[in-house]
């Protein structure tokens, strides 16, 4: 279903929302720029900056509890979770979500991501531009969001939007929270085929389907050795990743040992001790060996899994790595795209 | 014959040793040893470049850190002559409130009480007392909360910069601060009960005052230096008031001004500027029977809880200020110019300088620290000697507690007083 | 006699700010504590002395001949001691005394006063003696120090972070401070403080001490990337890690 | 798209209460355990599968399952104490009570099951690797008529490092004139060892197999996969026929974590036992 509305139209709607839902959506804080709960429409900030962290936080936290228990023996599995808008997602980051959606679900449904995941409503904020110089998204065509929006929202002319309903929660959303007007087709074909003239000369990668067998060749690159000598195992780039979402479990008592806590914690594939086992061994000790788990699972093994590039070109890890890092660069190092002698 | 040694005086900041010789009511010798291991930091802070000075002087002490660093900035705001802000000079006031909050009620409550209960720690309150242990906890915890919101943390506080505070706090984070000032104020009328219940030994010495001096003003981070006997000196000519000297037995300096030993501290601040306390520290220190002069060192620990209520006062007026400013954070520009530089403020213990000499890239050329401890050790001897004779009857267990009083009832800091002399390298 | 494990606190050369954030409890949490241990000796708070310790803490760097005795005695007494603090983790700050050649800093410091104690370079307490477990920071966070005590209780491994400071830099959300313009050695330095200067504002100058296996050739040459000469760029990790095994890997005695 | 949230599993992190049954010390580092379910029923595992084992407050740790399917809510751990859970479990006794999740992982099912019928059986197992070994072993030797033969294959360092020695013992008696054998090889004998000496490779040539029939199952230490797989491909094996358990870092035993994943193979969801000729190119797993 496709609708119209004003942005004024869009800013009211956001606050009756205040009163069922937690919003979260772009905000500026001092000089930066995140993803956060608004209080009033008035908090959102419009723009389209890159944010250190995706919107994964909202769906797995940083640190979270899996589990409360007493000492004599009572244990309740704990998810906390409210109903929340997510407002103005861009197509990157929708596709991070959506990939998390499948990673989670997959298999063993992970309780904690799916609930809060359930209760979300997602609107998407389309961009016809890239956000800044190390952003690719077009690199894997994610610059286009397929799925994982409730709505989506096109900014037209004079903070005119047009409004695509894709779920029917995002229906009965919009019908109850959205004062809008039908839609033309031919609007959002007009819209479409101005983005698609903006990133005409910004080209995918050379053989991006193939990537999977490209880099299952390529294990012995020389550009893992070449970029992987200076990474300094800090682990930023996978923390700030959207699709990224491997983590570490501890267990505490609480200073009266008589209740205790099961928690998870963001963890990363870049640190040293990801893959050391009690007895010393360490399965993955070279930051080089490290780095191409990282972008294989992006380019290859998860790719395969999810049918599309892992990573969905937000740059988020190449702004986070100060040895300049670039999923990017290792890719057209891969399909020979850069035409440089790595050796 | 009597003699006492103390190996490393317990419940107070650092390592010192009492040794007394009394004989036949003759007192042969008494001295208060710093024993403390020399710390080097005016050594260790040349070559630092100016911002690190903070970082390196707070670790001077860990329980006067704030006033470290805030010296250091004053030191280096003299040195390249930066202006600072009402907003700075809020801000820094709170964070030097948590500092007041965390010391005073630390040495008042687990360093002196004991004493006047007969235990030898406050843990056995824990059983007995609990309320006493809460009501101090509480305290203290306040200091480390209002440290926490203005300097990340209240020891080694991290946004303390010469281009100003490096974050502010939120107004709903001044709001809570402001509520729970006032809950402070409420806690320490609770405390008043609980220092009237305290048996202060009697005792008299009349001694040179020194403090830093703003007329009008209960000051603790700015103004110049006032002493009883003289009156009022600029903060530039410290080195004229402390007079730095090393003796054989100690690694601390010592220092004489007027006399042969003066006082610096929670006491001497209230006999110089008790006039200018806030009306309900007034009224505190006249519930507590607390007069301006007092010449009882025994009563500095009273000094200090009537210091707690002015603080908080101050904190309010603080924070009410900052609630009515546009906060934001600032950026000061420092322009370096080769010079010293000296910043004098009242850290709980006493006054503390710091003094700095830069070169044109404002790195430390050579730099100077006199902390309070250092200052009071001359005093604490001399009250040794007036209150000997008085008491050279009694057994060596009642004189000991009595001379561990006396010098826990200066809080001393002795960890940060082992520092060295200006070094000339050749 | 009670069987609850006795704990010691002892100092050596630091400012006694560990100690400090060690007691910063509430009272909820002190009671908690003291229903698990008993705590023997705490020299600054308490006048009591014990002859053996189940946890011995120590503040401060060894820095004097005496107390390497010291040390060296209450660990034979104490059945496990850890370390409090950058001071005796990896000598912290002290060590910045250590650029003086000795002889020559003590005869002019304290020219004509033999009689004061001689002090020696100030070393971590592991370049003397065996140290079961540590707590980094200047200063120790509380709830790690809490957390030490209580898996050491439980018969845990007490887990510090392997990872850098930057893993809780990101999870708070901060602007990398390099944006700004400003060096920080976060990338090399081990996490637990929750990143808490870079999220003040401020920047890591490593307290904390070095993660084990930190790359530090290219975080060299990142520093100087931005702007710093290799010299400023060694200079910065002089501050708190002269002691620091992984970062200065010679001992240069 | 509407989420698929069917597949949310509630209870995935939730585990569930058993009791320790029965304690035997194998050595001052390894343990048995054998523990009971509160609840009615069966773990309904498949030999090869996991636990994770919990102690509230200190962690947990993945073990296999040592003991093979039954209807009763009994099962067998063995461990070994190397951190954390492992030397806390040390110290339980009978009737402490542990928190399990699972079974987990893939173990040997059905299709396995039906590939084995009527070959040759061949294990391979290096000191503690018999412990997830005696789930299958003590599944099949009741059936040995189903299969060609059953050998046995077992090396440990010392004597005092065989793992369930009275059930080897009867193993070895029961070998007398039925298709079992066991073999066993100890790297530093005793004087009184009149078994093989070498490490486990040495005991390979000294049966008779056709690889075409045989299917082999190894487990154990990392190191020994290698000079095992070395020697069997030297006897032209089949690498389908060659069935091996691998244990990597766990957190999750579900596949989330992440720290289990080798080349993009969660070992524990593909894993723990893997066909070789699946991996065989997996570079992080060998
Ligand atoms: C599928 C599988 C089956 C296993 N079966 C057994 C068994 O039957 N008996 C036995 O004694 N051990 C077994 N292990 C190894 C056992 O899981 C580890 O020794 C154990 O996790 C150590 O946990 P800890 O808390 O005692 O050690 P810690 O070092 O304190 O904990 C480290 C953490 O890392 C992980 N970890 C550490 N070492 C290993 C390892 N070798 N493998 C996997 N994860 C590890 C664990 O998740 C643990 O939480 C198995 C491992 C796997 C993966
Ligand atoms: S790998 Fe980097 S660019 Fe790709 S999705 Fe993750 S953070 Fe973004
Ligand atoms: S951010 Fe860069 S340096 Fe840090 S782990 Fe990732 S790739 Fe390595
Ligand atoms: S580590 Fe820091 S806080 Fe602790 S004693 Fe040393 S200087 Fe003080």
């Amino acid at each position: 279903m496709l609708l119209k509305t004003t942005k004024t139209a869009l800013l009211k709607g956001i606050d009756q929302v205040l009163s069922t839902y937690q919003v979260a959506a772009l905000t500026k804080q001092d000089s930066r720029v995140l993803y956060n709960y608004v209080k009033t429409s008035h908090d959102i900030f419009w723009g389209c900056r890159p944010t250190v962290l995706p919107p994964k936080k909202f769906f797995f936290p940083p640190h979270e509890t899996l589990l409360d228990y007493t000492a004599d023996g009572q244990i309740i599995a704990k998810i906390e979770s409210k109903p929340l808008v997510l407002f103005g997602i861009h197509p990157c980051d929708l596709r991070g979500i959506q990939i998390l959606d499948e990673a989670f679900a997959d298999l063993h449904g992970d309780p904690n991501y799916l609930e809060r995941r359930e209760k979300a409503i997602i609107i998407g904020l389309d961009c016809h531009q890239t956000c800044d110089q190390d952003s690719f998204c077009y690199k894997v065509g994610a610059h286009y969001a397929k799925t994982g929006y409730d709505i989506m929202l096109y900014p037209l002319k004079d903070d005119q939007y047009l409004v695509e309903v894709a779920t029917d929660r995002g229906n009965v959303f919009a019908e109850q929270f959205l004062r809008a007007i039908k839609g033309e087709e031919k609007e959002l074909e007009e819209y479409q085929q101005a983005k698609a003239k903006a990133f005409e000369s910004l080209k995918p990668f050379k053989d991006l389907e193939k990537f999977p067998e490209l880099f299952q060749e390529n294990t012995h690159h020389p550009v893992w050795e070449h970029e992987g000598a200076r990474c300094l195992s800090c682990g930023s780039c996978v923390m700030v990743c959207p699709t990224c979402y491997c983590f570490n479990v501890t267990d505490d008592w609480e200073l009266n040992m008589r209740a205790g806590k099961r928690q998870r914690h963001w963890d990363a594939c870049m640190l040293h001790d990801f893959t050391t086992v009690a007895t010393g061994e360490n399965f993955r000790p070279t930051a080089t060996a490290r780095l191409h788990h990282r972008i294989n699972r992006k380019f290859n093994y998860l790719m395969k899994k999810h049918g599309q590039s892992v990573c969905v070109g937000c740059g988020r890890c190449v702004r986070a790595c100060l040895a300049d890092i670039s999923p990017k660069t290792i890719a057209e190092a891969i399909n020979g795209e850069d035409e440089k002698e790595w050796n | 014959m009597t003699k006492i040694d103390v190996h490393h005086i317990t419940r107070v900041e650092g390592h010192g040793n009492i040794k007394v010789d009394i004989n036949k009511g003759k007192i042969l010798m008494c001295r208060l040893e710093i024993v403390e291991a020399p710390r080097f930091f005016e050594a260790m802070l040349r070559g630092r470049h100016y911002d690190e000075t903070i970082i390196v002087s707070s670790r001077i002490c860990g329980i006067c850190s704030v006033g470290h660093q805030l010296a250091a900035l004053r030191a280096i705001e003299d040195a390249f002559n930066v202006k600072i802000s009402e907003q700075e000079k809020c801000l820094r006031r709170l964070l030097n409130c948590g500092e007041f909050f965390e010391s005073h009620v630390l040495h008042i409550y687990f360093l002196a009480v004991p004493d006047f209960k007969g235990i030898k720690s406050v843990f056995p309150l824990a059983k007995t007392n609990k309320d006493v242990v809460v009501h101090a906890l509480n305290l203290k915890r306040f200091g480390h909360y209002i440290g926490g919101v203005i300097g990340g943390r209240l020891i080694h506080s991290t946004t303390t910069d010469v281009k100003a505070m490096s974050k502010l706090p939120t107004k709903k984070e001044l709001e809570e601060v402001l509520k729970r000032l006032h809950e402070a104020k409420e806690e320490l009328k609770q405390g008043v009960s609980i220092l009237k219940g305290l048996k202060f030994p009697a005792f008299e010495r009349e001694t040179e005052y020194i403090s830093l001096q703003k007329k009008g003003f209960y000051t603790l981070l700015e103004g110049n230096i006032y002493s009883s006997d003289v009156g009022e000196i600029s903060y530039k000519n410290y080195r004229n008031v402390v007079n730095e000297y090393i003796v054989d037995y100690a690694t601390a300096k010592r220092a004489k001004h007027n006399r042969v030993s003066y006082m610096v501290g929670a006491l001497a601040r209230f006999n110089n500027n008790g006039q200018w306390l806030s009306d309900d520290a007034k009224q505190i220190a006249r519930d507590l029977g607390l007069k301006s002069p007092c010449y009882n060192s025994y009563l500095n620990t009273v000094a200090q809880f009537v210091e707690l209520v002015h603080v908080a006062d101050d904190s309010i007026a603080a924070a009410e200020s900052l609630l009515n400013m546009n906060l934001k954070l600032e950026e000061r520009s420092v322009v370096v110019t080769p010079g010293s530089g000296v910043g004098a403020v009242e850290v709980p213990r006493g006054t503390l300088y710091h003094e700095y000499i830069f070169n044109d890239k404002g790195i430390v050329q050579d730099a100077n620290c006199v902390i309070p401890t250092g200052q009071n050790v001359n005093n604490i001897e001399e009250d040794f000697k007036a209150l000997l004779p008085g008491i050279s009857k009694k057994s060596q267990k009642e004189i000991t507690l009595l001379l561990e009083m006396l010098v826990r009832a200066y809080d001393p800091c002795i960890s940060c007083s082992a520092h060295m002399l200006d070094v000339e390298f050749v | 006699m009670s069987k609850k494990p006795k704990v010691a606190f002892f100092d050596f050369t630091g400012c006694e700010g560990c100690q400090l954030c060690a007691v910063d409890l509430t009272p909820e949490q002190l009671f908690d504590l003291l229903a698990l241990v008993d705590i023997v000796e705490f020299r600054e708070v308490m006048t009591d002395k014990a002859e053996s310790y189940d946890i011995a803490f120590i503040e401060g760097s060894i820095s004097r001949k005496p107390d390497e005795e010291k040390i060296k005695d209450i660990r034979a007494r104490s059945k496990l001691l850890v370390t409090l603090g950058a001071c005796s983790t990896i000598a912290g700050v002290n060590a910045l005394r250590n650029f003086y050649p000795d002889d020559k800093l003590l005869h002019l410091v304290y020219p004509g006063h033999p009689e004061i104690d001689r002090t020696t370079i100030a070393r971590g307490v592991s370049e003397v003696v065996k140290v079961d477990a540590m707590i980094p920071g200047c200063p120790i966070d509380t709830h790690e120090f809490l957390r030490v005590v209580k898996d050491l209780l439980l018969g845990k491994k007490p887990e510090i972070p392997t990872y850098p400071v930057c893993v809780e830099c990101k999870m708070n959300e901060n602007t990398c401070v390099y944006e700004k313009g400003i060096h920080c050695l976060g990338p090399v330095i081990r996490a637990g403080c929750n990143a808490i200067c870079p999220s003040n504002g401020g920047y890591c100058f490593g307290c904390r001490g070095a993660i084990p296996k930190a790359n530090i050739e290219s975080m060299k040459e990142i520093l100087q990337k931005y702007n710093l000469s290799a010299a400023d760029a060694l200079d910065k990790f002089k501050l708190f890690l002269e002691r620091d095994k992984e970062i200065f890997p010679d001992d240069k005695n | 798209m509407e989420l698929a949230l069917v597949q949310s599993n509630a209870k995935l992190y939730l585990p569930e209460p058993a009791r320790i049954v029965k304690v035997r010390n194998f050595t001052e580092h390894e343990k048995f355990f054998q523990i009971e379910l509160l609840r009615k029923g069966s773990l309904g595992h498949d030999p090869g599968q996991f636990v994770e084992v919990s102690i509230l407050g200190i962690g947990e740790a993945p073990i296999s399952i040592a003991s093979p399917p039954d209807s009763g809510n009994r099962f067998d751990l063995c461990a070994r104490a190397v951190g954390d859970v492992t030397k806390k479990l040390f110290t339980f006794k009978k009737n402490d009570l542990i928190y399990i999740r699972g079974p987990f992982g893939h173990g040997f099912d059905d299709k396995i099951f039906q590939r084995m019928r009527g070959k040759h059986l061949l294990f391979i197992a290096g000191g503690i690797g018999y412990f997830p070994l005696r789930s299958l072993i003590n599944q099949v030797i009741p059936n040995a008529k189903n299969y060609k033969k059953i050998s046995i294959l077992y090396g440990c360092k010392t004597s005092q490092d065989r793992m369930f020695p009275d059930e080897l013992k009867k193993i070895h008696h029961l070998s007398v004139g039925s298709n079992v054998e066991l073999l066993e090889t100890l790297d530093h004998p005793e004087a009184d060892w009149t078994g093989n000496v070498g490490v486990i490779t040495t005991l390979i040539p000294k049966i008779d197999f056709d690889p075409a029939e045989t299917i082999a199952i190894i487990v154990g230490p990392p190191i020994m996969y290698k000079f095992v797989l070395t020697s069997l491909m030297d006897k032209h094996m089949p690498k389908e026929n060659i069935y091996m358990s691998l244990e990597r870092r766990m957190k999750c035993g579900v596949g989330k974590c992440g720290h289990c994943q080798m080349e993009g193979v969660y070992v524990c969801q593909k894993g723990p036992v893997f066909n070789y000729a699946d991996v065989e190119h997996n570079e992080e797993l060998f």
